[in-house]
């Protein structure tokens, strides 16, 4: 089981800010293609995977990391701060 | 002390987090204070918001700021970032460098702030006559850390 | 009210200068502040003395000060500059500037100080325990100017 | 006759902060020639003019420009703003 957080415009078209995932997945890539078989909804949200980021236990990470001993999981759009 | 990093909803006082900032040590020769303002370029803007990643936007700003600290050798370092609803012409967001140096002065809080931009977990949201609109990052931000 | 410059013997309120700077235009995104103090790296500074040209001082920062307004479109331009004798830790001077984006309130900044320090009619004395020394131009100060 | 002032260590070397001066000479160059052979002191601060700047009224300029109309005319090291 993972949890999995979505932020900004991720969170309003899947619907939810954050949900407790059970996958077997080895990568992110491999969760994200999960997600997306799921509902529309998913399959809009993660339609183009170069407009959004990944942060693996609230760090940055990229789509081919391993999931393995990671509790959490984010995507959301590109940061803007400042 | 040295090094100080606010993740808040409430407002803050830019004036008086800039009186007195970086007093006290007789190594300052130069202090530079930054102050983002949420602007109306419409005319539109009836507020922002600001979502943010609690947990993560800590722990990035502070690798952020350690960054810089080490690096331009300064002497105190203040970042404060508010979240939640804001009216235009509000304080967004600050960042305060001194140094003993006018340079490592500028150059600390221009990388803070390109940083801040593109790597810690704020997600602004323009609300206004027409409906709601995600601020989009640009090219020129993330270009701008190839300069460090 | 959008350019102001200030040369005087007396201290200044740098917080208070801070509050409210850039306020009220609606087109602000970005105010930077910069605060020059008096360094005492040996430990042995005693005070500072600041002179001056009076009559070409104001007319060169104005010059400089104009040139900025126009280059980077600032809403607000403020320059203080101080002279006399001051003593280590004491405020020197500060610029700051209000502008849309964050790089033109950088750039101006940057500009100003970097104009201020070799093109501004003013000349620095230190007197310590050893007598007193002038300070000297640098040739980083000239070539700073260059970037521009 | 033509106000000449001077700053930092070029008054302490010269002992004086402003003078006026009869000359008949052209360019900024011609009147440093015709003060450093008045007295050492003069002689001393003008040894380089490396080390030197110049403003006529009040606008920097160089060694070489004419004095014609000039009312004032002030000598210092270079500058130490900011």
């Amino acid at each position: 089981m993972i949890d999995v957080l979505y932020f900004a415009w991720v969170r309003e078209r899947i619907g939810l800010p954050r949900e407790r995932v059970d996958t077997s997945a080895a990568t992110v890539a491999d969760l994200v293609a999960e997600l997306r078989s799921r509902e529309d909804r998913y399959a809009a949200a993660f339609a183009d995977l170069r407009s959004l980021r990944v942060a693996l236990d609230q760090q940055l990470a990229d789509f081919s990391a391993p999931l393995a001993g990671v509790r959490e999981v984010a995507f959301f759009p590109p940061m803007t701060g400042g | 002390m040295a090094v100080r990093v606010r993740v808040q909803a409430e407002p803050f006082d830019y004036g008086a987090e800039c009186a007195g900032f970086g007093a006290g040590g007789r190594g300052v020769g130069a202090v530079v204070t930054f102050l983002g303002i949420v602007r109306d370029d419409s005319g539109q803007l009836a507020r922002m918001e600001i979502e943010h990643y609690p947990g993560m936007t800590e722990k990035a700003i502070a690798a952020i700021a350690e960054e810089a600290h080490v690096r331009w050798s300064l002497a105190e370092l203040l970042v404060i970032h508010r979240y939640g609803p804001l009216a235009p012409g509000e304080a967004i967001m600050m960042v305060a460098t001194a140094a003993r140096h006018r340079v490592a002065a500028f150059e600390a809080a221009e990388f803070l702030m390109d940083y801040l931009k593109s790597r810690a977990p704020f997600w602004k949201k323009e609300i206004g006559a027409d409906g709601a609109t995600w601020v989009a990052a640009t090219e020129e931000d993330e270009e701008a850390l190839t300069r460090w």
